[in-house]
């Protein structure tokens, strides 16, 4: 049975097509390469959910990354940042001052230019949109363009701006007024399937609800250049079966896949056909209380509940697929502590239960939870989890859902309406534990990502003096991170972090110059990859 | 002088239900003669094993066992193989059945089901349409009722095309098995008529099976009276219905309550 | 007409040819089940099977090797251990023995089915009664209903309605009933209308029985026999049935054990670890087919008619 | 045409009872639609707004009103979880879903149908020699053990839950072996190469009808396995019910003449019984039609197919009460034309039905 049809002398004619066109529209010499046709990922989950660069805060990131670049780059390896369409920046003025020197000669991907105006026209309407990762730009106060490379940031206070411009969302540089499109309609335009980014891929097809979801060709005016071996396309396949997910891996249909299960993760290490990636991730599953309605509210069955979570088999549940979490903030990032690292304590938990009327021999408590359908770690924390609390007497009634019906539950109008408990996974936008605190924990109204419900004054002002404090004292910024983190965990007992995940890629072992970066999640640099030839 | 041709010889015929110690015996028939243009009945109340007998007689007794001689010509029913068998169901030895509209298939006009008979025997075209329309007029049906279903016609009607099938495939043997007890008493002795007319015309051995004497006694030129498989009394019909030797056929003749009004 | 579906489609109704039962009739019934336990030997072995599995359900808490894992235990540092000496049907993936859980999922599926079919059962035979019996308008309304409701093939009408509700064993047996219970409804109705010109009817009429009274002592009885028989067939589809909602995920929830339930978790880890989805996915089969095996076997037994279908 | 006028009033009442159901279901369907549709982002006019849009102020009278006039002007509302019109995703689903329904329907007749055939062939104890020959008792045994294993096969196939056997026959014979593809409904990457024009939304024919042989080999390889699963209790239960149908039609009185006028047992099966008994047979194919429809919700979980199953289980578990509801009307409504379908062709199969 014919399962592949492999038509390489179409494909190459294709390929060579692509390459003269490429050649014309761009001016510069043509590729002398023939690209590798398609490169195909497989992820579990619909890919785009908003196509807007200003608002774009979720999945659709890994598209993103390969069609919109930032100022900067974060680098893992180094643990800073790397030029990307920025070729230089400095800070003055006790980092009050950032001035980014643009690099030359960029074009977007409707042809217009890439100059200072554009870049700061980008982030002024990223702020004003007030969607998504627009947080990130918080301590700007005004943008200057003295010449067409330059862009000069002043900020209100100071914050390291070359991290934040490295950020995952909200820091694209797009072209906000491409030809022929209205200026008032530009968010339509966007939404339906196209880009005004200056990577090197472009929005070439969007199916949504389909099995091939999206479709990115190689934008021949990239400003890196297509010299030496590249992916001419690439394709973002929607599969939410791991067994599927595992067999177009196994066949080849697939090059690459975020994420199988860690049973499947050791078999493919034994594959000679696929490579495999285990990388400490910069995402942790926090399970948030409802501080503000419900029977969490009284702070001595959260800290039960707390308790009464069995990290440490959590964990070898997991085989491997995660590490422990050290509180809020994973490992990699400054204020991570060790020492923050949970174990299940029974006997706390049933005296604290006990205080509050409940637990064994005392009153019978419901809890409701929801969490991500089809996430296999996720239900098998509310299995482990339930298991204990029923052992406390406390029965959850935990219910799997999607994302947008789990969030529109937890956002409802009537707090009656909204959970006990909610699972979230969380991951930094730029390389610092801020978005951890600003997005989870400071008050919100009406209600996005605090969805403990917190409204603690004294938190918010915490966290307020963080920025600041990263910008220009270090040790002043961990102790503050130590403490905010003993106040939420400890006394408020807002959430528990469970676990950190362990990134397990698997992909076509061809393939070289894959390295994961946690900072961006999931994200497959395609350009940097090397297709087997 | 030759004695008149035997369609139809029945011998030391036992038929049972089970095997070795439970068999139970259905029916026996020690002899029968059945000649050529004569008719003999066959007598009893229901479960007698007159049916079984006729049905033992087209070699359609499933999962009965079967002993003894019925000789269709040169054919032994007994022993014969099936495909022997199907080639002589029809051709040589045909039934009238009890109910005539629920023995035709409800889905298939008469003409269809005609025709599918007459070419199983390898009768076709033209052949089997003249075949077709001599045996309609001469069960007196007008041709057009082929085009009908059987639920278009009457019990009467289709009785005589049931008994056409037979006249049209030139069967020597007929047997007839209750043909009149579904059918109102007019339409009765019409059809007892037809069968007693084309035994005579076209030598056609008749059995006829009946509960009824009253029927049997018009046509029938030798009877055999059943009674719980055994055969009680056998004649020809002046003598078992004048001087019923059998205190059962007495029993049977006192119940006809049509005789003598 | 036999054997419509036993699964999504419970059979439509059997037209009425029993007589009204004496304790005569009833014995020659005890007879012939008798009888059918020497002659059919696949019905004989199912009602044996079932039994087992009867048993396994109610005398979990003390059969099973770890009855703890039938409800709430976990053992994560015992996940996913293969079938063995240990553990005859491996663990799952948060280290629960698996042959516990298949043991009390028995439990949670034969109490949907029993309920699912009681519920059924009570709802649509009296409906059907008091439609075929009074007749006119009253049977016109009834059965129109049954109608719009038989327009929904059952999975469907229980998914559509489980989604609404919350998630549980309860709305389970409420979603699969509110699908199930016209099809009674229907059979009972035609039961009754060819009962109701029956002379014992007429007779109690005569006598001034009231009609109440006449539904319920001699119409109601006289439409159970062929119920009964539907509802030995329809178990192995409420079986079905139910599993597949709890497939769906609106069936019951952690942790209760359910065989639906526990194959949907286990999918996933087919490839690498069978016995997870193995055992608790072939459980649903040997009972629904043992349901469906027994339920044959009373249908041919309980009514001759069928004899030669068998 | 007396019969016809009442099974049309009949079926049009069902139709309304059909809806107005669905319509008090969706109604109950737990959270905020409003919320659902926004979207996390929405501003509390914006909420309003849609509020107004999806006329969820409107008294229950009202909002009925406007729900069926909707459904008959086309605009079945909008989807909370695609953001598209509810017809317009159906119509793209249903015939991803009609394509496995359809094979296992076609499979059903082609294997079903003369499975009961042996099956009831065997039964009458068919083409044996008469009476106890020398073979006979063995005979016997092995007719007896071939209509069992009809049954037993049957029974089998009627008692698997397809779900499983989605799930097996996916590991074996595509995960393990690799015979077949997982899931799917062709091969994504054939897009680039070789992209299929959409006539009918029926990837089979459509690949057919513009000679896209890529894709239809493609197409082909992955609806195998899904197709098989779903025909598994199709065919089960057509076995079953032709057996017992042919059974009852050859213990009719016709069955006896016809065999007395010459026809072997098999050809009074083939040639006489099948016919009257198509009559129950087409009755239950309707049945079976919306059942399977139903079961893909199922075998497509499993094997990934965009059809209605997978759009109505993403509708489930994001609570899209408007989706819901156009697969639950739609699938009821297919039930209700296939039975008024089926009605007319048993007049056309059975001349005693009159229409």
């Amino acid at each position: 049975m014919a399962r592949r049809l492999r038509l390489p002398a179409l494909a190459a004619a294709l390929a060579a097509c692509v390459a003269s066109v490429a050649g014309c529209a761009s001016g510069t010499p043509p590729a002398t390469t023939a690209l590798t046709p398609t490169f195909t990922y497989s992820y579990p989950l619909d890919v785009i959910t908003d196509w807007d660069p200003a608002t774009s805060y979720s999945n659709e990131l890994v598209a993103l990354q390969n069609v919109y670049e930032s100022l900067t780059r974060y680098d893992p390896g180094t643990g800073t940042v790397k030029p990307q369409l920025a070729t230089s920046w400095s800070s003055t003025a006790g980092g009050l001052t950032w001035t980014f020197h643009l690099r030359e000669g960029v074009r977007f991907h409707d042809g217009n230019p890439v100059t200072a105006q554009a870049a700061k026209a980008a982030i002024a309407r990223t702020i004003a949109a007030q969607g998504g990762a627009a947080y990130i730009w918080g301590a700007v106060s005004s943008i200057d363009t003295p010449d067409p490379h330059t862009l000069v940031f002043h900020l209100s206070y100071a914050a390291p701006m070359d991290v934040i411009a490295s950020s995952d969302y909200g820091a694209y540089v797009y072209d906000t007024a491409p030809p022929g499109v209205k200026p008032g309609a530009l968010k339509s335009w966007l939404e339906a399937a196209h880009d005004t980014g200056t990577g090197p891929y472009t929005v070439a097809d969007w199916n949504q609800g389909q099995e091939a979801e999206v479709t990115l060709d190689a934008f021949p005016g990239y400003w890196g250049g297509w010299s030496g071996r590249h992916y001419r396309q690439v394709v973002f396949d929607h599969t939410p079966d791991v067994t599927t997910a595992w067999q177009t891996l196994e066949t080849g249909d697939v090059d690459f896949r975020s994420q199988l299960n860690p049973e499947l993760f050791k078999e493919a290490t034994h594959f000679r056909a696929l490579g495999t990636q285990a990388t400490a991730s910069l995402q942790n599953l926090i399970a948030f209380f409802n501080t503000a309605a419900g029977p969490l509210t009284d702070v001595r069955l959260r800290q039960a509940v707390q308790n009464a979570v069995d990290y440490d088999g959590l964990l070898a549940a997991l085989h491997g697929s995660v590490g422990p979490a050290q509180g809020l903030i994973p490992s990699g990032l400054p204020g991570n502590d060790p020492a923050l690292t949970r174990h299940q304590n029974l006997p706390l938990a049933r005296k604290l239960l006990a205080e509050a009327g409940y637990g064994p021999g005392g009153r019978h408590l419901n809890l409701s939870l929801t969490y991500a359908q089809g996430d296999d770690a996720q239900q098998l924390f509310v299995t482990l989890l339930s298991s204990d609390l029923q052992a406390l007497n406390i029965t959850v009634d935990a219910r799997p859902m999607q994302w947008n019906a789990q969030w529109a539950q937890a956002k409802a109008t009537d707090p009656a309406h909204r959970q006990d408990i909610l699972l979230m996974y969380w991951y930094a936008d730029y390389a610092s534990a801020y978005s951890w605190f600003v997005n989870l924990f400071h008050s919100a109204q009406p209600v996005s990502f605090n969805l403990s419900y917190l409204d603690d004054p004294v938190v918010d002002k915490e966290i307020d003096a963080i920025p600041q404090l990263t910008a220009t004292d270090p040790a002043a910024e961990r102790a503050n991170y130590a403490l905010l983190q003993r106040q939420l965990l400890e006394q408020d007992a807002a959430a528990a972090p469970l676990f950190v995940n362990t990134y397990q890629r698997v992909y076509a072992s061809g393939i070289t110059g894959y390295r994961d970066n946690p900072a961006y999640p999931d994200v497959v640099f395609v350009h940097d990859l090397e297709p087997s030839p | 002088m030759t004695p008149p041709r035997s369609s139809l010889t029945v011998t030391d015929l036992k038929v049972r239900a089970g095997e070795g110690e439970d068999a139970r015996l259905l029916a026996s028939l020690p002899h029968l003669d059945v000649a050529a243009g004569t008719c003999v009945a066959i007598v009893g109340e229901s479960g007698s094993g007159k049916s079984t007998t006729l049905h033992a007689m087209l070699g359609l007794t499933d999962g009965l066992a079967v002993s003894g001689r019925i000789m269709v010509g040169d054919t032994d029913v007994v022993t014969a193989p099936e495909k022997a068998l199907t080639t002589l169901r029809g051709s040589r030895v045909a039934l009238v059945s009890q109910s005539p509209q629920s023995s035709l298939n409800p889905t298939m006009r008469l003409g269809t089901l005609m025709r599918r008979v007459l070419a199983r025997h390898g009768i076709r075209g033209a052949v089997a349409r003249q075949r077709a329309d001599d045996a309609l007029r001469d069960v007196m049906l007008d041709p057009e009722l082929l085009r009908r279903y059987p639920h278009q016609i009457s019990g009467g009607q289709a009785q005589r095309f049931a008994i056409a099938l037979a006249v049209a495939l030139r069967a020597d043997v007929v047997l007839a098995d209750e043909p009149t007890s579904a059918l109102d008493v007019t339409v009765q002795a019409a059809v007892l008529q037809l069968l007693d007319r084309l035994r005579a015309e076209h030598g056609i051995a008749l059995v006829l099976v009946s509960h009824d004497l009253a029927v049997v006694s018009r046509i029938a030129d030798h009877i055999v009276v059943m009674r719980h498989g055994h055969v009680v009394e056998s004649g020809p019909a002046a003598d078992v219905l004048g001087a019923p030797a059998a205190d059962y056929t007495r029993e049977l003749l006192a119940a006809v309550p049509t005789l003598g009004e | 007409m036999t054997d419509v579906s036993p699964t999504l489609a419970p059979p439509a109704p059997a037209p009425d040819r029993s007589a009204p039962p004496t304790p005569a009739a009833r014995g020659g019934q005890a007879r012939r089940l008798l009888a059918l336990a020497r002659r059919d030997l696949p019905a004989t072995v199912g009602a044996v099977v079932l039994l087992a599995i009867v048993l396994a359900a109610v005398l979990a808490p003390w059969l099973a090797p770890y009855p703890g894992d039938g409800s709430h235990a976990t053992h994560p540092l015992d996940t996913l251990a293969g079938p063995g000496g240990r553990h005859w049907f491996g663990t799952d993936a948060v280290g629960r023995d698996l042959l516990t859980r298949v043991m009390y999922g028995a439990r949670t599926s034969l109490t949907v089915a029993a309920a699912v079919l009681t519920v059924s059962a009570l709802v649509g035979v009296p409906l059907g009664v008091i439609a075929g019996y009074t007749g006119g308008v009253v049977k016109d309304v009834i059965m129109r209903i049954t109608d719009v409701f038989l327009a929904f093939p059952a999975l469907l009408l229980s998914v559509a309605l489980a989604t609404v509700l919350h998630p549980g064993t309860g709305s389970a047996i409420i979603a699969i009933s509110v699908g199930w219970w016209p099809w009674y409804a229907r059979m009972a109705c035609v039961t009754a209308t060819g009962i109701r010109s029956r002379g014992f009817v007429d007779a109690a009429r005569c006598l001034g029985v009231s009609r109440i009274r006449i539904m319920a002592r001699h119409v109601l009885p006289n439409a159970l026999t062929p119920v009964l028989v539907q509802l030995s067939l329809d178990a192995g589809g409420v079986i079905l049935t139910s599993a597949a909602l709890s497939y769906l995920g609106l069936g019951p929830q952690e942790p209760t054990a359910e065989w639906g339930l526990m194959v949907q978790q286990g999918q996933d880890l087919f490839i690498t670890d069978w016995w997870v989805v193995a055992f608790p996915g072939l459980a649903i089969l040997l009972t629904a087919f043992c349901f469906n095996v027994l339920g044959e076997g009373l249908r041919s037994a309980l009514d001759p008619h069928r004899e030669l279908t068998r | 045409m007396r019969f016809l006028t009442q099974r049309l009033a009949q079926s049009a009442l069902v139709i309304a009872g059909v809806v107005a159901l669905t319509f008090v279901i969706t109604r109950l369907v737990p959270g905020d639609p409003a919320v659902t549709y926004a979207g996390p982002r929405a501003t509390p006019a914006q909420l309003t707004a849609v509020r107004r849009q999806l006329g969820l102020g409107a008294s229950l009278p009202d909002q009925l009103w406007r729900y069926v006039t909707g459904l008959l002007r086309g605009d079945w509302g909008t989807s909370l979880h695609t953001r598209r019109g509810v017809l317009t995703d159906i119509s793209t689903a249903l015939p991803a879903s009609l394509e496995l329904v359809g094979c296992a329907m076609v499979l059903a007749v082609v294997v079903g149908v003369p499975l009961g055939l042996l099956g009831a062939h065997l039964r009458l104890g068919g083409g044996r020699s008469r009476g106890l020959g020398r073979w006979g008792r063995w005979g016997r045994w092995g007719r007896a053990a071939g209509d069992g294993s009809v049954r037993a096969t049957s029974m089998l196939a009627v008692s698997v839950p397809v779900f499983l056997l989605a799930l097996a026959v996916q590991n074996l014979f595509a995960a393990q072996l690799g015979w077949f593809p997982v899931a799917g409904e062709y091969t994504s990457k054939l897009n680039q190469t070789s992209p299929l024009e959409h006539l009918t939304h029926l990837t089979v024919v459509d690949a057919l009808l513009t000679g896209n042989w890529p894709v239809l080999d493609s197409a082909l390889a992955h609806l195998v396995l899904p197709a098989l699963v779903m025909a598994a209790y199709p065919v089960g239960v057509v076995a079953q019910m032709s057996r017992a149908a042919l059974l009852e039609e050859s213990a009719a009185p016709h069955a006896r003449l016809e065999r007395a006028y010459g026809f072997s047992r098999l050809q009074v099966l083939t040639r006489f019984s099948l016919r009257p008994a198509s009559g129950p047979l087409l009755a239950l194919l309707a049945l079976v039609f919306a059942f399977s429809l139903v079961n893909a919700f199922l075998v497509e979980e499993v094997f990934d197919w965009p059809g209605l199953g997978r759009y109505a289980s993403a509708a489930i578990t994001s609570s899209d009460a408007p989706a819901i509801a156009g697969v639950t009307v739609v699938v009821a409504l297919t039930y209700v034309v296939t039975n008024l379908l089926v009605d007319l062709t048993q007049a056309v199969i059975d001349p005693r039905v009159r229409l």
